[in-house]
């Protein structure tokens, strides 16, 4: 008797889930495609992922509004107002996932020119951004599958990501005196800052996770206390 | 379509019928008294007592012996009926036997025939037990009894019409029970208890059968000066009148019968007013 | 710097099928006894929405409501102006047979309001009386499957109308109103009467009817109308002469979120009275 | 009881209630008789009922009323109850009352016989014309009309035409109220009838009286007939009783005397037959005897 | 005891209790009414069965107590209420639905507020008018005259019609309170299903008062079987087995009210009779009216 | 990695104030005939908080609401069992008052029920029938301006209370009881009848008035439970023996937001029925 | 008449703005002593900001919760329902700069060694915290006084501060050979980073108050489009 209950409402809210953490697929594309073009020095592909982007905002502004829209037609509480405000934060992270994606493939030099590449440095970052890709494919999956422990294993890979930028800082540093090189080196300690964030973004879409399923406030790893760090 | 509309024009057309009918009927009658009345309708018909001569008689007894009667059958009902009524609305606990005997057999009385109260009225108030006599207030008690009632009817249906919200509100400020009942049920249901009184009123002052068979007086020469005193009654003078062979009588008869459609319709009147004046829909 | 700026109500939920005008208001005044109820209403009803009309009491939502299917004619004194046309044909040409516009235009009213016959006779009520074809029991079963009530009473078809919750007899009266294959239900605050579950079941049912039945739905319920409905129209009653005006008819979605005009938004959001 | 004492205040100022109750057939001789007394006595309260014989004499026993009222005598029930409530009483003779046998005009027929009215009248008749009475007379269809069974007429008629009390065909249409009678004759082409003699005088236009032989010839009943007894044998007298204990109030002693006195003036009034000169004399005789010491 | 400190003390309420038992004093009032009728015709009515078999009382098909030869069953005393009351029921019923159909569903309200307290007005005519009107005028001028109907001029048919429109006021205005008390939204509801005024009434709006009705058409039976004074006047007094309504019949009423008011002495057996037949006429409205409770609160349950 | 969980009903709106018990229910079963309407029911209801009573129809709130002024002792046949104590005492004692625990414990209704007199009369009726000491006209303007009602109707005393609006009228009820001056208001279901407007203009009073009154209140609207309350129980049908049972008590947002059992849960989603 | 309506409910919406404002102060705050920690590598400042991003992290739980309730609760609409969405992002950017400020303090050594310090790269850090400074102020105000035009604004003084932000890893490319100096000047690199993130959720807070105020969505700077960057 009960299946027909705000049917609408909880379809809806389905959907708007799915778009939501679709937008997780996006970022994932966007960050192959952005990574890719820093290895390749693809311009092309690194304009796609910029253009692309668009699509992304356009998607964040879409399930916002449209959650927005549940709010005021719908009213929802509890469970259903925790995911409605989890997705908010969600769609939010994916937007800004989008736009570290768009600001690592602006790292690739527009007018072509070929910077010095330190390939120790391009295999980190590359490792990098394949632990960054799973992190933000668990998020994906914890967020789908309601599931908190999973959540609260992106902390683990998000240490490594962390114990990695470390690496490319290292790296960069120990770079040499070469001025392209260091500047290239540079641009690489921002890349992997970004591939960082993202990371964050990912543990933070995490925390939501836990937040919807229970229903507390957990930061899992924070700025001012050590062990995150 | 049109065998639709065709049935729908010929039920109103029937329904119409019924009600000319009805209404036409009683006009017929209306007018028949009214034809042959008309002549002897005058303040002397008032002020006249009753007489072997018709060009003499008058009801002036007839019509003062049914404003006693129904004034102390009022008196009478009134505070017995609503009682009554008070009991079986607001205390009566209907698991109980005896209060749900009550209730039926009020409804049963209502059925009684009027000619069957006339030998009650007749065999426990004239004689019996009261022995009061044919006077005022046996014939009073008599017709008390015969549309009590219709009062206790009229009257649980008034107070029940008052929402039993109002009481709650009342009990929920620390008023008892009697407080409640007395400030706030009975004055709500004054109207509806006005209207029953009137109805039940008009009932008995038409009705003859239980007066000819308690025995009240036909030529009675005075008006009542008190409960124990005799009397005659408008229906009763009526009948008798009717009964005279003279066709004089039977004028007579006709303007007493207009006189007494009078006093109902007054009475009538009061109650549509007090009806419309303070309907209430809650 | 470009800026995106979108209309929330086109990025909303689904966007409505090619718009198939089912009612034109044009100018509608209508008036008990010489005064105006409500006054000048211009709105469009398309097919399979539900079109929710809102506003604080008296602003005439009955009024206009009522003017759809004629029932205002049962008024002596109730007058309507203006043009309310029907698929495009003048619904108060004369000539119009009501027969025909009540069993096209369904209504269901504030309290459920069953007959009191058996619930097999309350849907069957409507084809009796115009006498339609087809067998009836069968009639009966579709519009009681349609309204989401013939799991639910099946199996005491002969039981009065009376036996059954409030809430399945407003599902009934939906029913009732189904039978006679209605094109449009308007329904005057359906749940007023009901309970929040019994409440939630017949929204769900108006979310479905709408697949095929074009709803108009007068409530007082503000988080209903956001809920269930894809317009809304905003009435309010204008301080100077007491009769009610349209003041926002947009996506639902829009007036919930960003109205256009202040009263609305003072309205939806609580801050009037 | 009958209600308060009265003092019996000098002439004309008899006051106190008096209560009379009894016959219908004798309602109008005693309504006339208290609306004259009440005139010259204002402070007298006469209340007058008509319960019919019997029903007067049920209340007269029982001490409730002080005159009643009666169109035949008492009879031997009635003794004892009065009996045995105690209450002693006296009688007089205050008119006569003659039963008139009428027709429906259109019914031509001058006169019967106390025989064929029997045959006619009697238990198990199954006459349908007069015809079957008297070839002469006519052959309509009869309907027959007549008092109730519980009045003073009823009893009277059928114990001196049918010989027994009660004994009647029962086929025939009775009505406790005379006017109805009236209207049922006069509304009958068949009608025929017997009723109280004022009703036919009260409806001589629309009724055919018809004379009886009780052997002594055809005699049509009128206030002479009747009140000389040769309309025979549907005359009769008819009475007033009064208790012992009312005589003890002045004022019914008073309203007794004035019956008495004005017999034949109140007679007139109620369109009843008077007394005979030696009735009256029996009456007031038996009046002054009553008169308590 | 504790409660004390918080309520303050409980004060017993005498007065209270009081005016209840009073008011159940006067509820009891109705009770001892009963008690009085059924003493006062039980008394004699049991005398009346010590001179005569209860068998032949309901079984004797002839009633002449007080002629010569005394008969005393009761029947055709009963045939003749019932008869009568048939015929007022047939007028009544029809045409007092009829009137409160319309009142309620077709007339303007104005009309309604006028007919209406005429209506009423018209119930409490005394029916001493309605006899003589019957006898006087229906019989003789509509009857006999305008309709050319062969009745005696006592008959059941005039007694019984008249008395019909003696109670049609009465039914006629309780069935149209039961119908105007029919919530508009059900007629709305059925107007909104296409239906005309004629199906509204007569599908939807007769069945939901029909509660209402029946008690209306109870109430009419009550009224025309206790009604005297027009069967006393108008519908003959012949103890008659028969059913042609065009011949006079007794009914209960008028036996009582002529006998009561008749020559029948004092305890005598024709005095008995009166209380015999009162009580089977009690017993009579008794047992309708038994029926009639029953039969409304089965509506009742059903529909509301 | 330090966790920092918080139960979000602590970090909430301001924390209720030392906790003054008003009400404590322990085991409380009620029962109409013998059969338990709500069972076994322990709660406290605190001083100057709104307590609100939230569940599907016929779950016994009502029943149990009744139960704090002992309005059910009008019901022959209802009996309660269990304790329920008043400022600490045992309110079903033998002995206790049953005029003073109606007059200390005031109680609104779902339908404003002003009694038909002028408004003068309707706040006056208590303090008159209690046989209060002090100016009446004062009484009654105390407790009109109390209930926020003063402005609105100071210059029409006299006039009859019917003539008012529902929601006047509502605020009106309210003020009658504030007139005898209780400690708590019980309100059932007390905008049940009202437009949106008057009954936000309600729960604003409501707002007002617990600064010095508990209110327990009972409604059918979660939204306004959630609006208005500091304490929220959730009661349910037992589907076993069809009683009413208290699921879930807390503090409203918590219950709102993050309720412990997962019926409520689906109640407050609108996912049973 | 209306005064009163829901005086509940816009008290707490009030309250809870007042508070999530505030917490702009906080950032502030803790800016201020993050760069002065910086510029005097004092340690105990530095463990100040450190402890005090919990009262941040407090504050954001507290209003974050809050608006749920809200939500829940009061079912919020149209431009209600605004203000609470953009609330919840406002408390999320003051739990987000929060955390940037702490990373700024955590760039003090706190074995207390002393860095080698290029003044140019500090002076231009400093000008970048002021304007950031001021970023975050104006988007309180802006929020506050619901000031669409001041929010846009923000985009300028965002431009200037990605101008500075630019000139930092100007001159920390330029810093020369010395390892130490070079890890100090990759530092700076990170906290003018940091720095510019927190002016990018000011520019949030202030594309907030525009949705606030206009029910619109606006980007008004995105990584995607080129002049943003
Ligand atoms: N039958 C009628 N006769 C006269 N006036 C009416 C009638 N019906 C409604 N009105 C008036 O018309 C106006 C609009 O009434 P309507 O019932 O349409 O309002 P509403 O918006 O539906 O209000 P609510 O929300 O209270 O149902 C009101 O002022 C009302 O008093
Ligand atoms: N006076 C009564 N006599 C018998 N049973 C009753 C009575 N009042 C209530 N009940 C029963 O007790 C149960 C609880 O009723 P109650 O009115 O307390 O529920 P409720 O939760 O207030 O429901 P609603 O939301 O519909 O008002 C129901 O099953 C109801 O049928
Ligand atoms: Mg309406
Ligand atoms: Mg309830
Ligand atoms: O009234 P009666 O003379 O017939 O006894």
């Amino acid at each position: 008797m009960t299946d027909g209950a705000r049917l609408h409402f909880q379809d809806e809210l389905a959907r708007l889930e799915e778009r939501a953490l679709d937008g997780l697929d996006m970022v994932v594309a966007a960050l192959d495609r952005a990574v890719g073009a820093l290895n390749s020095q693809d311009i092309d592909l690194a304009q796609l992922v910029i253009a692309d982007d668009d699509r992304i905002d356009g998607r964040y502004m879409e399930v916002h509004q449209g959650l927005l829209s549940l709010l005021a037609t719908q009213a929802p509480v509890a469970g259903d107002l925790r995911l409605v405000a989890a997705l908010l934060h969600v769609i939010k992270h994916v937007e800004r996932m989008g736009d570290q994606c768009v600001n690592i493939a602006k790292m690739v030099p527009l007018d072509g020119s070929s910077p010095p590449i330190d390939p120790k440095i391009l295999e980190q970052i590359d490792r990098m951004a394949a632990y960054v890709r799973t992190e933000v494919e668990q998020a994906k999956r914890c967020f789908a599958l309601r599931d908190a422990e999973l959540a609260e294993d992106l902390v683990r890979q998000d240490d490594v990501v962390n114990e990695l930028n470390r690496d490319v800082f290292g790296l960069a540093l120990d770079i040499g005196d070469d001025a392209d090189r260091r500047e290239w080196a540079m641009h690489m300690i921002l890349v992997s800052r970004w591939l960082e964030r993202i990371g964050d973004h990912a543990v933070d879409i995490g925390e939501q996770t836990a937040f919807v399923v229970t229903g507390l406030f957990r930061e899992f790893s924070d700025a001012s206390h050590p062990e995150g760090r | 379509m049109s065998a639709r509309r065709a049935r729908e024009v010929g039920f109103h057309g029937v329904l119409l019928g019924c009600l000319s009918l009805s209404v036409l009927l009683l006009g017929l009658l209306l007018y028949d008294v009214v034809s042959d009345g008309a002549s002897r309708l005058s303040v002397d018909l008032l002020n006249r007592f009753p007489s072997f001569d018709p060009q003499r008689a008058g009801l002036e007894s007839a019509f003062w012996g049914t404003v006693w009667l129904m004034g102390t059958c009022a008196a009478f009902i009134v505070p017995v009926g609503v009682a009554t009524a008070v009991y079986l609305e607001e205390y009566a606990d209907r698991e109980r036997w005896w209060n749900r005997l009550i209730e039926v057999n009020v409804q049963n009385l209502a059925a009684v025939p009027s000619i069957v109260y006339g030998i009650l009225g007749l065999a426990f108030l004239v004689r019996g037990p009261l022995s009061l006599g044919r006077v005022v207030l046996a014939g009073a008690l008599t017709l008390g009894l015969l549309v009590l009632p219709v009062v206790i009817i009229a009257a649980r249906e008034a107070i029940r019409a008052v929402p039993s919200s109002i009481r709650e509100g009342s009990l929920a400020l620390g008023a008892t029970q009697w407080q409640t009942i007395w400030r706030q049920v009975l004055p709500a249901a004054v109207p509806g208890i006005a209207t029953g009184v009137i109805l039940a009123l008009s009932r008995a002052i038409g009705e003859t059968a239980p007066l000819i068979l308690v025995g009240a007086a036909t030529f009675v020469a005075f008006n009542p000066s008190g409960l124990d005193s005799g009397f005659t009654a408008l229906p009763l003078q009526i009948f008798n009148w009717i009964s005279q062979p003279q066709p004089e009588f039977k004028v007579l008869a006709a303007a007493g019968i207009i006189v007494l459609l009078m006093l109902l319709l007054t009475m009538n009147a009061a109650a549509i007013w007090l009806r419309n004046r303070y309907e209430r829909k809650w | 710097m470009v800026t995106t700026d979108r209309a929330p109500s086109e990025s909303g939920v689904a966007a409505p099928a090619p718009a198939e005008q089912i009612f034109e208001l044009r100018g509608v005044t209508v008036s008990y006894a010489g005064v105006p109820a409500v006054r000048d209403i211009s709105l469009d009803v398309r097919a399979r929405e539900i079109t929710a009309l809102i506003g604080p009491s008296g602003c005439g939502k009955s009024t206009l409501l009522r003017t759809l299917n004629r029932m205002n004619d049962l008024i002596p004194r109730a007058r309507v102006e203006g043009s309310v046309r029907y698929h495009g044909e003048d619904l108060y040409a004369p000539g119009v047979d009501l027969v025909q516009v009540r069993r096209r235009i369904g209504m269901v009213f504030q309290k459920p309001n069953p007959f009191p016959k058996s619930i097999h006779d309350n849907v069957a009520f409507g084809p009796r009386v115009l006498g339609m074809d087809g067998d009836l029991d069968e009639i009966v079963e579709r519009a009681l499957r349609r309204a989401a009530l013939w799991d639910e009473v099946k199996d005491r078809l002969k039981a009065n109308a009376f036996g059954i919750s409030g809430g399945q007899q407003q599902r009934l009266c939906i029913a009732r109103a189904l039978a006679v294959s209605p094109d449009v239900i308007l329904m005057d605050e359906p749940c007023s009467a009901l309970d929040p579950i019994s409440t939630s079941r017949i929204e769900d049912l108006m979310t479905e009817l709408k697949e095929d039945y074009s709803i108009v739905i007068v409530t007082h319920n503000m988080q209903q109308a956001a809920r269930v409905s894809d317009r809304t129209g905003f009435f309010t009653v204008d301080p100077d002469d007491r009769a009610g005006r349209m003041v926002e008819f947009d996506v639902t979605d829009r007036i919930f979120t960003n109205p256009a005009d202040p009263r609305t938004e003072a309205y939806v959001t609580g801050k009037v009275g | 009881g009958g209600g308060d004492e009265g003092d019996a205040g000098g002439g004309g100022g008899a006051s106190g209630t008096i209560a009379v109750d009894g016959s219908s057939t004798v309602f109008p001789f005693a309504q006339a008789a208290a609306e004259g007394f009440g005139q010259e006595n204002p402070g007298a309260r006469v209340t007058v009922g008509e319960s019919g014989t019997g029903g007067g004499f049920e209340k007269f026993c029982a001490g409730e009323t002080d005159v009643s009222n009666a169109s035949r005598p008492i009879k031997e029930e009635e003794i004892a109850a009065c009996r045995k409530a105690a209450t002693r009483y006296a009688e007089l003779q205050v008119a006569n009352d003659g039963i008139a046998v009428v027709t429906n005009p259109g019914l031509k027929v001058d006169c019967l016989t106390t025989a064929q009215l029997k045959e006619l009248w009697n238990t198990g008749s199954d006459v349908k014309t007069l015809r079957e009475l008297d070839p002469k007379l006519p052959d309509t269809e009869l309907s027959l009309f007549g008092p109730g069974t519980d009045s003073g007429t009823f009893d009277f008629f059928t114990e001196e035409i049918n010989g027994e009390e009660g004994a009647t065909r029962k086929d025939y249409q009775p009505s406790e109220d005379d006017n109805v009678l009236v209207q049922g004759v006069a509304g009958d082409g068949g009608g025929l009838g017997y009723f109280g003699f004022s009703y036919y005088e009260q409806n001589q236009d629309k009724l055919n009286l018809v004379g009886v032989d009780g052997g002594g010839g055809c005699v049509k009943p009128s206030k002479a007939t009747i009140q000389d007894n040769s309309y025979k044998p549907l005359s009769r007298p008819l009475f007033m009783y009064v208790s012992d204990k009312a005589l003890v109030k002045p004022q019914v002693k008073a309203f007794l005397d004035f019956v008495i006195a004005n017999q034949a003036t109140v007679a007139e009034n109620a369109q009843i037959v008077a007394l005979t000169p030696a009735q009256l004399e029996r009456s007031r005789q038996a009046l002054s005897r009553l008169a308590p010491a | 005891m504790e409660a004390a400190t918080v309520f303050g003390a409980a004060r017993p309420r005498y007065g209270e209790r009081l005016i209840r038992a009073l008011l159940f004093l006067a509820a009891l009032l109705s009770i001892l009414t009963t008690v009085g009728i059924v003493a006062s015709l039980l008394r004699e009515t049991v005398a009346f069965f010590g001179d005569v078999s209860l068998v032949d009382f309901l079984t004797g098909k002839e009633w002449a107590p007080l002629f010569a030869d005394p008969k005393f069953g009761v029947w055709p005393l009963v045939n003749g209420t019932l008869l009568v009351t048939g015929i007022a029921l047939a007028v009544a019923v029809p045409l007092g639905l009829g009137s409160a159909i319309f009142l309620s569903e077709y007339a303007r309200p104005r009309t309604r507020r006028v007919l209406k307290p005429i209506l009423e007005m018209l119930a409490g005519i005394p029916t001493v008018v309605f006899g003589y009107f019957a006898l006087t005028f229906f019989t003789p001028e509509i009857l006999r005259g305008a309709l050319g109907v062969d009745v005696q001029i006592f008959n059941a048919l005039s007694a019984g019609i008249v008395m019909g429109f003696m109670v049609l006021p009465t039914i006629a205005s309780v069935a149209e309170d039961a119908m105007s008390a029919v919530p508009q939204s059900l007629r709305e509801g059925a107007y909104g299903l296409g239906a005309n005024r004629m199906q509204v009434s007569t599908r939807v709006v007769f069945p939901a008062a029909l509660s209402g009705i029946v008690a209306a058409v109870i109430l009419g039976i009550s009224r025309a079987i206790g009604e005297t004074m027009i069967v006393l006047i108008a519908a003959g007094q012949i103890a008659n087995t028969g059913v042609n309504p065009a011949e006079a019949y007794e009914t209960m009423t008028a036996f009582i009210a002529a006998t009561g008011k008749g020559d029948v002495p004092t305890g005598s057996i024709g005095y008995k009779t009166i209380f015999a037949v009162g009580f089977a006429l009690f017993l009579m409205t008794l047992v309708m009216n038994a029926l009639s409770i029953r039969f409304v609160r089965r509506f009742r349950q059903v529909y509301e």
